[in-house]
């Protein structure tokens, strides 16, 4: 049933995230044509729960689109390597972390939540089955 | 056209401050990412130079553009970590 | 005039860094010097005609003159391929470009 | 022969090229398919000599498109006899290559032959920027060839050599390319058919033009954009010092000629630049020659020197004076080559080209020792060689022309010419072989671990030793001109050496150890004298039977003064 | 028959090599014999030509003989003898032979004589040709060949020898270009080469200036070889050579040349005034500075040569002179001298070899018993001093005659004999002093000492008695040489002269002056030490010598100094002077032209003006960028606005491609930063100031021209064929790629060869010198973000994205070329950044897929495009497309030229990578594709991607977290290196 | 002028000011990682409004599937491009001028060699 609701859970996905690129747009923008800075910035870890290369690739691509967040980078404590395997990469067995630079957020808590919520919202976007809830 | 006109003035001063970060730096790092923006303000040219040449083969170039602008936003971060992967 | 001036800047440019000590600087110099070749051809057939020179034109006074089009494009492989040769050049002297100190050893 | 195949001199050999590319590393595949093409070019191109004996030229345009729009390919007798020249030319110094080892690798015969298409390119095409192309077809393998060496004994030198020579003549080439630009800015094309004479109505188009005959003049190494020539040529090998100093220059030259004769129409208002330039570029040639230190930087600026001497012939414009030119520009490939070839076999086997380093290799070689002073002779210009002809000729001709003050210049030139080949015969062929044997004794008293580890064949002397060797050479020879700088000279690059000593010792053309005396090197055999001695003894040749090249050379001259064949033959009329 | 003389003398040259070989030092003897026969030969021809009556304008005998060799200049070997000719004629020969036996003894009994006769007889053929030449460019050949003979034949004795042999070479050069500037004014003036003809030409009396321009060319190249004041110093020096050599080269050879030219030219120039000023000036000053410098040598042969300067020095007063009678003075002096000193200098090598010196303070100490060199020595001695009943002083007497005589104002005749007397007297001394001094020796103890010297053997001093014999007789009787010297006086002098000698003339003035002579001299023998002492302290202020080595080392010097204007091998000296130039071509081409056509249309467009801006701040950038990578990134910024610029101007193509190959230059740039340093060099501020002006004033230069030389005439003739008939004649739309590949195919065949070879290149390059090493970054190597293979997920996803986009645009590229944006280069760059992208993606340098055999690549792109080039000849040319009908469709070949450009390029950008960018195969080859020598299979074997096992090794760093590991192998540039890696 | 016409200039000049955001941001912001952040964003998002806006005024089938690809590679290619300069900003230790936290720096783990490092260059 999933598959069938997948293309409007997409579009759903992305237009959220349309309206969230607006949003924190205004917010740099305001912060860049005012004078001095109101920027609380700080790098978050952030343990993903994407389980392929196509959803962290997706996921941090969308981190650094955001205005006002950065993707810094991926650490996996798993280091089997997904580079020579084929296209769907089984599940990792550990934690994937991503690094994450962000400006406005004021905390490293409150940036993973954003980012938890994002993920989530992309996940249940993209996934056909097995989205977290 | 006013519009495509106006884009391409608000880009070309924008190029021009991304090529000031270039020179000022202070790291490498604001050298690189300065231009890659440079390099984007580039392919937002193309766009509108070649919309208002009504060259219809304008997105043909912007494609290109895109794909290869990749390639030197990933040369300019092996350039930063020299070779390092 | 536009290009005419593109062109003065390009060789100034280029001119300016090949007197430089750097290999890698004169290799850009060289690049810059390409782009004014280049420029130059294209304004060897008029840039008072821009549109692009596809098909069987009826009206020919608006469309590019497509000789130069090819010239550069000829011109500018030819040259991607010496800069390319010489930037191998520039880190097969010493341990680095400079050029002023591979010459002074060689000399000597 | 049909005109349709001239393309065939660049197409035969590209072809070459690309098959022996694909078959890979077999030697003697590469010897005889380079060998082979090079020798069915030069036959090809006497043909060619053989049916303009009268005059005329044929042209073809490419894939046959109508007139104006082909690229058109044009011979008469002057291509065709650069033809044959040039094509000799690169077989004696593959010949060399090939004997010296420099061709063994899977580069050098794919390099020379697209060199070769390069080169016969350029001396057919009357498209301007097809000329353009030609030369930089020339100019990459070139890029390739200078920087040839066995594997990781290259040597700095070559790399600096290398950097000064891509810059320059990429420097060259775009200039040239803007030039080319610029007539077609002004004349609207860059066939040389439809140029003809525009530069003498034109004054924007004779400006235009003039900034590719800068270019081409900078290839030539004209005074004052000449020291680049001197610089450059003696950092490579000798086998390709020898064949560049044959192609490179002389293509420029050939276009000099050939431009100023069509699109200039040999315009009398301009001439007084040249001759002024060329004066100045035999001059200041000769007296770089004559300052240098090193057999092969002494015959580069001698090069540069007779540069000025074959140029001069263009800026006589009269029949005698592109006759004497002609006749000397083939000469002096000839000769230069001769030059480059027997002091490169001397490099070769003995290590070294620096004067006074070495003594009393005309005893031990007396064959190449004949072969070099031949062809020294003939470059001063002495009878009964070709060269006294060349320069004869070319005086004859000025005279005519009331160049009184180039006549002088001349002669001058040609006294100064002969005390630099002197300070070559006098510092490397002439002396005792037996002198420096002792040197190497006491050397060898002094340091007992003479070879090193690695690879033993070749002794090695410790720093001290070489420098002590140079200096008591030097010394020994107190009349020699500079003992005193010689010794300090030779000194510090035997120190200098000394850490590069393990990069060069194996490869047989670099630098070797210097202390190595000449009485223990093995001789150099015929295979590496004979092109050294077969271009001694065409310059003979040429100077005993001036008659035929001479009648060769006035034809094409005269195709060069009334170039109406030449333009007709390009329109296809 | 004088070729027949001309061809024997140069036959017996090149046998003479075989003759040694067989004969050793004995060759002279048969050596001698064709010389002779050639002598008897002239004789005969001459004494023919006076029976049968072919005689010159002035009615003496004459023989001739044209054969042509460079018509295209009119030069012919025309040989030509009068009675001039046949005097220098009989002097070379005769003289030659009898130093040709003289040689058989001289020379060592074993050693190596080859080069010795090659050269002697050599010499003889020269002077021949030269004595003979009726033509001028065989007259200066021959001149030359003298000099080469003797530079030779000096050079060869020893190592001392070497350095005379350069100064005499570069005097006698010299002089013979003189000689040959001569030549050139004659052939231009008189039109022929014919020195017959020239010598009677009118334009002798025509043209004044002319005539006194050639008479001082023709007496300096007679004076270098004669050595005559200022060029006599190189004649005394050469006296290193061999004695044979130095009689030869004194007698009969070498500076006999000189006087032969000046007689010869005589006729035309005894009425020119500079000519009789310059040739008596300087024959009376050597003659004087010979003759007294002679009487202050120790060794005897130096002696000799200083008397040869000075018997030379009379010789040439007498020509200068003029008169008929001086001209006959000079004939039978010439063969008087000619006798004597050969005799002497043989004589001179006779003691030298039995004596073992020819130093009069060694020679005081023996006692030479050799009675028949004694006698004919001094018999020869004083033919020399002028004694009488011996030639020389008949020679002398007429010699005095004609300068009593001598025409012009009153006291010339009073100075020049009184000159001629003084160096007479001085000739009288210096001949008692070298005989008296060769045999007036004491022996300190008893007869049977060491130091007493005996006779040679007959046939070591047979020849040098037959010519002081000679020299007797022909005193005795002078009337015998009656015939000789009229022809010969006759030719020099141009008109009818009657030579009568006899022994008694009567009590006429000069046997006074003879007298007087013989007097004083015999005063100065007699107290000639005391004269001696009074000379030692006077020695000549300039050496001769010191000059022509002063001349020689400051031209070595300075040429050092030219040479070092140019002499740095960094190319920026270089680069700027080829600008500098250019600014002044503009500079005058803006000053010759004055009106240019009007421009065309409205050339730019207001919005251009963003991409000047850009452009500007682009290159300014350039220059100003103090780190590499800013530096890289602002050329890609002028890169990207040319791309915009070419959009501008409706060049789609080229804006395509402008932009592939600017981000692949950028991409290759970054594998070669990281074996670069990070940032340029400072220059203080002064030195940016001429960069900047040169640079100004090209860039101005540049404008200048585009705006003259551009925009300013309608579209070109091609043009409009090509947008007219383009799509008929090709099928294609896309008329730049029409021109590419139909049109003008040859140019896009050339620019992918030279792509082709820039792949070769390189990797012959790096085959040749390894690239210097890398300089790692400052790298974090602890962070978490350290991975490779984590942090390249992004890439090789959003990789994975675009490979189909890319294989598909590269192929679309390809094929549509024809039509729209694309074709070969434009696909193949593209494809090339797919490559790019696929190793910047891949987790490793090793790892990347770039691994393709690409000189194979290239190979088959450059013989793809030229094999479709010879397809072109079905249709009758070169490169020609055809349009084959392919299941229906109609196909061009010009596709398939395109997949050849397609191939090379590839092949470029694979090696570049391959090359560049990845550690080098093992076993310490770099990977330069299997043609490298000694790797049999080709290298689509042996270079594709990692083996079995050195994937697993990677996985294995990988998995065990060793991140180090991992790094370093990345900048592992060198065999061992790697290999260490790999095996732990 | 068409209404599409109209939209396409609107379009492209809010994309040209979205991108003149990235630039200001590059001027403004104190630290490297702010810059690329900021370049980011408006580097991806304002050339596809860019794009979007000339496909509005050059409308057709064929280019809108190309604007389509141009809008799919330019967002992935700007974004993986960016975090590809932000990584190598950071491990070639590009100071971070401004945080209140570095969740990063903790998960570093300090080394000796590393500590001398650091102590050299400061
Ligand atoms: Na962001
Ligand atoms: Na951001």
């Amino acid at each position: 049933m999933s598959w069938l609701t997948w293309p409007f859970r997409c579009i759903g996905f992305f237009l959220w995230f349309a309206k969230e690129m607006v949003t924190s747009s205004a917010a740099v923008l305001k912060d860049n044509l005012t004078p001095g800075q109101d920027s609380t910035p700080g790098i978050t870890a952030f343990d993903s729960q994407c389980r392929n290369d196509y959803e962290i690739t997706l996921l941090a691509a969308l981190i650094t689109l955001t205005p006002g967040t950065l993707t810094l980078g991926l650490n996996s404590d798993s280091k089997v390597s997904q580079a020579d395997v084929a296209v769907s990469s089984p599940a990792k067995t550990g934690p994937l972390t991503i690094y994450v630079h962000g400006l406005y957020s004021g905390s490293a808590d409150a940036t993973r939540e954003e980012l938890r919520d994002m993920e989530t919202r992309m996940l249940r976007g993209i996934r056909r089955e097995g989205a977290p809830s | 056209m006013i519009g495509v006109d106006l884009g391409i003035l608000i880009i070309g001063v924008a190029c021009l401050g991304s090529a000031y970060r270039i020179l000022r730096g202070p790291t490498q790092a604001d050298r690189a990412v300065a231009g890659d923006l440079l390099l984007f303000g580039f392919v937002g040219l193309i766009a509108l130079f070649g919309v208002r040449m009504a060259n219809e083969y304008t997105f043909d170039i912007v494609l290109v553009a895109a794909l290869v602008g990749f390639l030197s936003a990933l040369s300019l971060a092996r350039a930063l970590t020299r070779g390092k992967r | 005039m536009t290009v005419a001036i593109t062109a003065g800047l390009l060789v100034f440019g280029a001119v300016y860094l090949m007197m430089k000590r750097e290999m890698l600087r004169v290799i850009l110099g060289f690049i810059l010097l390409g782009h004014a070749g280049n420029i130059v051809l294209m304004a060897a057939g008029g840039t008072s005609r821009r549109d692009l020179p596809y098909g069987s034109p009826e009206d020919l006074s608006t469309i590019a003159d497509p000789l130069p089009q090819a010239f550069v494009l000829t011109a500018i492989v030819i040259a991607f391929s010496i800069t390319i040769v010489m930037l191998v050049l520039a880190v097969t002297g010493n341990d680095d470009d400079d050029t002023a100190a591979a010459a002074k050893e060689v000399q000597e | 022969m049909s005109a349709a195949l001239l393309p065939l001199f660049v197409a035969v050999p590209l072809m070459m090229a690309a098959l022996l590319v694909i078959v890979g590393d077999r030697r003697v595949v590469h010897a005889v398919g380079l060998l082979g093409t090079m020798i069915t070019a030069v036959g090809a191109a006497v043909l060619l000599i053989l049916e303009f004996r009268s005059g005329g030229a044929i042209a073809h345009g490419i894939s046959s498109w109508p007139f104006g729009i082909a690229i058109p390919f044009v011979a008469d007798m002057f291509t065709a006899l650069m033809l044959v020249v040039t094509g000799l030319l690169t077989i004696v110094c593959s010949w060399f290559a090939i004997a010296s080892g420099r061709a063994a690798n899977v580069y050098f015969a794919p390099l020379v032959l697209v060199l070769t298409a390069g080169v016969n390119g350029a001396l057919l095409t009357a498209d301007l920027f097809n000329l353009f192309v030609f030369i930089e077809v020339m100019l990459l393998p070139s890029y390739g060839l200078f920087v040839l060496a066995a594997r990781h004994k290259g040597t700095l030198q070559q790399v600096a050599g290398a950097r000064l020579y891509v810059t320059l003549n990429l420097l060259t080439s775009t200039v040239f390319l803007i030039g080319v630009g610029f007539i077609y800015g002004t004349a609207g094309t860059v066939n040389m058919g439809e140029l003809a004479g525009l530069a003498k109505t034109d004054p924007t188009v004779a400006i235009s033009g003039a900034v590719c005959l800068f270019a081409l003049a900078i290839k030539a190494s004209v005074v004052p954009v000449h020291g680049w020539l001197a610089a450059a040529y003696p950092a490579t090998s000798p086998a390709i010092t020898a064949l560049f100093s044959g192609l490179h220059t002389k293509v420029a030259i050939y276009g000099i000629y050939r431009m100023y004769a069509v699109v200039f129409d040999g315009d009398s208002r301009w001439l007084w630049i040249g001759v002024t330039l060329f004066c100045l570029t035999m001059v200041i040639g000769v007296l770089g020659a004559v300052g240098e230190k090193t057999t092969r930087s002494i015959l580069a600026f001698h090069m540069i020197s007779q540069i000025g001497y074959i140029l001069l012939g263009v800026a006589l414009f009269t029949l005698a004076g592109l006759t004497a030119g002609i006749f000397y520009l083939l000469h002096h490939m000839i000769v230069k080559a001769s030059l480059f070839l027997s002091t490169g076999a001397v490099e070769v086997r003995y290590g070294t080209g620096e004067i006074g380093k070495l003594s009393g290799i005309a005893k031990r070689e007396p064959v190449i020792a004949v072969a070099f002073f031949i062809a020294a002779l003939s470059l001063a210009g002495l009878p009964p060689f070709s060269g006294f002809v060349a320069k004869f000729t070319l005086i004859l001709a000025s005279v005519k022309a009331g160049q009184i003050a180039a006549v002088v210049v001349m002669l001058l030139v040609s006294l100064v010419t002969l005390l630099s080949m002197l300070k070559i015969w006098n510092g490397v062929f002439w002396g005792d072989s037996k002198s420096s044997e002792k040197v190497s004794t006491s050397n060898a008293d002094d340091d007992a671990p003479a070879t090193s580890p690695a690879d033993g064949n070749l002794p090695e002397a410790s720093p001290t030793g070489t420098a002590a060797a140079a200096a008591s050479t030097s010394g020994r020879k107190q009349s020699v001109a500079e003992p005193a700088s010689a010794a300090q000279s030779s000194g510090g690059v035997a120190t200098k050496e000394a850490p590069t000593a393990s990069a060069t010792r194996a490869d047989p053309e670099t630098k070797a150890s210097s202390a190595t005396t000449v009485a223990e090197r093995p001789r150099i055999g015929m295979a590496l004298a004979g092109p050294a001695v077969f271009t001694a003894a065409i310059t003979l040749g040429l100077g005993l039977g001036a008659e035929l090249l001479l009648g060769l050379s006035a034809t094409a001259a005269e195709g060069l003064l009334d170039t109406t064949a030449y333009v007709q033959a390009v329109m296809g009329s | 028959m004088l070729l027949t003389c001309l061809v024997i003398a140069l036959l017996t040259c090149f046998v003479s090599p075989l003759i040694t070989k067989f004969l050793g030092r004995n060759a002279g003897w048969v050596l001698a014999l064709p010389l002779l026969g050639a002598a008897v030969l002239a004789v005969s021809a001459f004494a023919d030509a006076a029976r049968s009556g072919s005689a010159d304008s002035s009615g003496s005998p004459v023989v001739q003989q044209w054969v042509p060799w460079m018509p295209t200049v009119d030069v012919g070997l025309g040989l030509r003898m009068d009675g001039l000719a046949l005097v220098f004629t009989l002097l070379v020969l005769v003289i030659g032979a009898l130093i040709m036996v003289y040689s058989t003894r001289y020379l060592e009994p074993v050693g190596k004589h080859g080069t010795f006769y090659l050269l002697m007889t050599g010499f003889a053929a020269a002077m021949l040709a030269l004595v003979l030449a009726d033509d001028l460019i065989v007259l200066y050949v021959a001149w030359e060949a003298t000099t080469l003979c003797s530079f030779f034949l000096i050079a060869r004795s020893g190592a001392g020898a070497r350095e005379p042999a350069i100064r005499t070479l570069l005097v006698t050069v010299a002089g013979g270009l003189l000689l040959l500037a001569a030549v050139t004014v004659m052939i231009i003036a008189t039109g022929t080469t014919r020195l017959s003809d020239i010598l009677v030409d009118p334009v002798w009396s025509a043209n004044g200036a002319l005539t006194t321009a050639v008479a001082v060319l023709i007496a300096m190249a007679a004076f270098t070889k004669s050595a005559q004041f200022p060029f006599q110093a190189w004649l005394p020096d050469s006296m290193v050579a061999i004695t044979p050599v130095s009689a030869y080269l004194h007698a009969a050879a070498m500076v006999k040349a000189g006087i032969y030219l000046l007689l010869r030219f005589s006729p035309v120039f005894a009425d020119v005034s500079v000519w009789n000023v310059m040739l008596v000036t300087a024959g009376l000053i050597t003659a004087l500075f010979g003759a007294i410098a002679a009487l202050r040598r120790y060794d005897l042969k130096e002696l000799l040569a200083y008397s040869t300067m000075s018997q030379l020095g009379l010789l040439v007063t007498m020509i200068g002179i003029g008169t008929p009678e001086a001209l006959k003075a000079a004939v039978i002096h010439t063969i008087a001298h000619a006798l004597f000193k050969s005799a002497l200098f043989m004589f001179v090598g006779v003691i030298d070899h039995s004596a073992h010196t020819r130093d009069v303070r060694e020679l005081a100490h023996m006692k030479l018993r050799m009675p028949v060199t004694a006698t004919a020595m001094g018999l020869a001695a004083a033919s020399m001093a002028g004694v009488p009943l011996l030639l020389g002083f008949v020679s002398k007497e007429t010699m005095l005659k004609a300068f009593l005589d001598a025409p012009g104002p009153a006291w010339v005749p009073w100075v020049v004999t009184a000159a001629a007397a003084v160096a007479s007297i001085f000739t009288f001394a210096y001949s008692a002093r070298l005989v008296l001094g060769a045999f007036g020796g004491r022996a300190d103890r008893s007869e049977d000492s060491d130091d007493v010297v005996r006779e040679a053997s007959p046939a070591f001093w047979g020849a040098p008695v037959l010519g002081a014999t000679a020299g007797l007789v022909l005193g005795v009787t002078p009337f015998l040489l009656d015939k000789l010297v009229t022809v010969g006086a006759t030719a020099s002098a141009g008109e009818e002269v009657e030579a009568h000698f006899a022994l008694w003339h009567g009590l006429v003035p000069e046997l006074f002056v003879s007298l007087t002579v013989i007097a004083i001299g015999t005063m100065l023998v007699l107290a000639r030490h005391r004269v001696h002492h009074a000379m030692a302290p006077y020695d000549f202020p300039i050496s001769g010598l010191d000059v022509v080595d002063t001349a020689r080392e400051q031209t070595i010097r300075f040429g050092g100094v030219v040479g070092g204007w140019t002499g740095s091998i960094a190319p920026r000296r270089h680069l700027s002077i080829p600008a500098v130039a250019l600014i002044v071509i503009a500079a005058l081409a803006a000053l010759t032209i004055d009106d240019l056509p009007a421009v065309v249309g409205e050339p730019s467009d207001p919005l251009d003006w963003v991409l000047v801006v850009l452009i500007a701040c682009g290159v300014v950038a350039m220059m100003q960028a103090k780190t590499l990578i800013a530096a890289i990134v602002v050329t890609g910024v002028v890169g990207f606005g040319m791309t915009v610029w070419f959009l501008q101007l409706g060049a789609t193509d080229v804006a395509i491609t402008q932009l592939l190959v600017e981000i692949l230059t950028v991409c290759v740039m970054v594998l070669l930063l990281r074996r670069l340093p990070t940032t340029f060099e400072k220059t203080p501020p002064r030195q940016h100031v001429i960069p900047l002006l040169v640079a100004g004033g090209a860039g101005l230069a540049t404008t200048v021209g585009v705006w003259a030389l551009t925009g300013r005439r309608e579209m070109s003739p091609a043009s409009e064929y090509f947008l007219t008939e383009g799509y008929n004649e090709t099928g294609g739309t896309n008329l730049v790629n029409t021109i590419l590949v139909d049109f003008r195919a040859l140019d896009t065949l050339g620019e992918l060869t030279v792509l082709g070879v820039a792949g070769i290149t390189i990797a012959a390059l790096l085959r040749a010198r390894k690239p210097s090493p890398e300089r790692s970054a400052n790298i974090q190597d602890h962070s978490p973000l350290i991975d490779a293979r984590d942090n390249t997920v992004f890439v090789r996803t959003a990789a994975k994205l675009m490979a189909p986009i890319i294989v598909a645009g590269s192929l679309i590229l390809l094929l549509r070329g024809h039509y729209e944006p694309g074709g070969g280069f434009i696909a193949a760059l593209v494809g090339g950044a797919g490559f790019a992208l696929a190793y910047l993606a891949a987790p490793s340098d090793r790892s990347a897929r770039v691994q393709m055999p690409y000189l194979l690549l290239i190979g088959l792109g450059v013989a793809v495009g030229v094999g479709t080039g010879f397809l072109g000849y079905l249709d009758g040319s070169f490169l020609r497309p055809l349009h084959p009908e392919v299941f229906g469709f109609q196909a061009t070949t010009a596709l398939v030229f395109d997949v050849g450009v397609y191939l090379a390029v590839i092949g470029v950008i694979l090696a570049s990578f391959n090359l560049l960018g990845r550690p080098p195969k093992r076993g310490g080859q770099p990977l330069v594709g299997g043609s490298d020598p000694g790797a049999p299979t080709h290298e689509s074997d042996v270079s594709d991607a990692p083996t079995d096992r050195e994937k697993r090794a990677e996985g294995e760093s990988a998995a065990s977290g060793s991140t180090s590991s991992e790094h370093s192998r990345d900048h592992a540039n060198n065999p061992e290196e790697s290999d260490e890696v790999n095996a732990r | 002028m068409d209404l599409l016409t109209i939209i396409g200039n609107i379009t492209i000049v809010i994309g040209a000011l979205v991108f003149a955001t990235a630039a200001l941001g590059v001027l403004r912001f104190p630290d490297a990682y702010m810059r690329v952040s900021a370049v980011g964003t408006a580097g991806g998002v304002g050339i596809v409004l860019l794009v979007a806006g000339a496909l509005a005024l050059q409308p057709s089938i064929p280019n809108v599937v190309k604007v389509v690809l141009i809008v799919v590679v330019h967002l992935a290619s700007s974004a993986v491009g960016t975090m590809a300069i932000a990584r190598a900003t950071y491990i070639t230790r590009t100071p971070l001028e401004h945080f209140e936290f570095d969740e990063l720096a903790e998960a570093t783990p300090e080394t000796d060699a590393e500590e001398d490092e650091l102590s050299e260059r400061s």
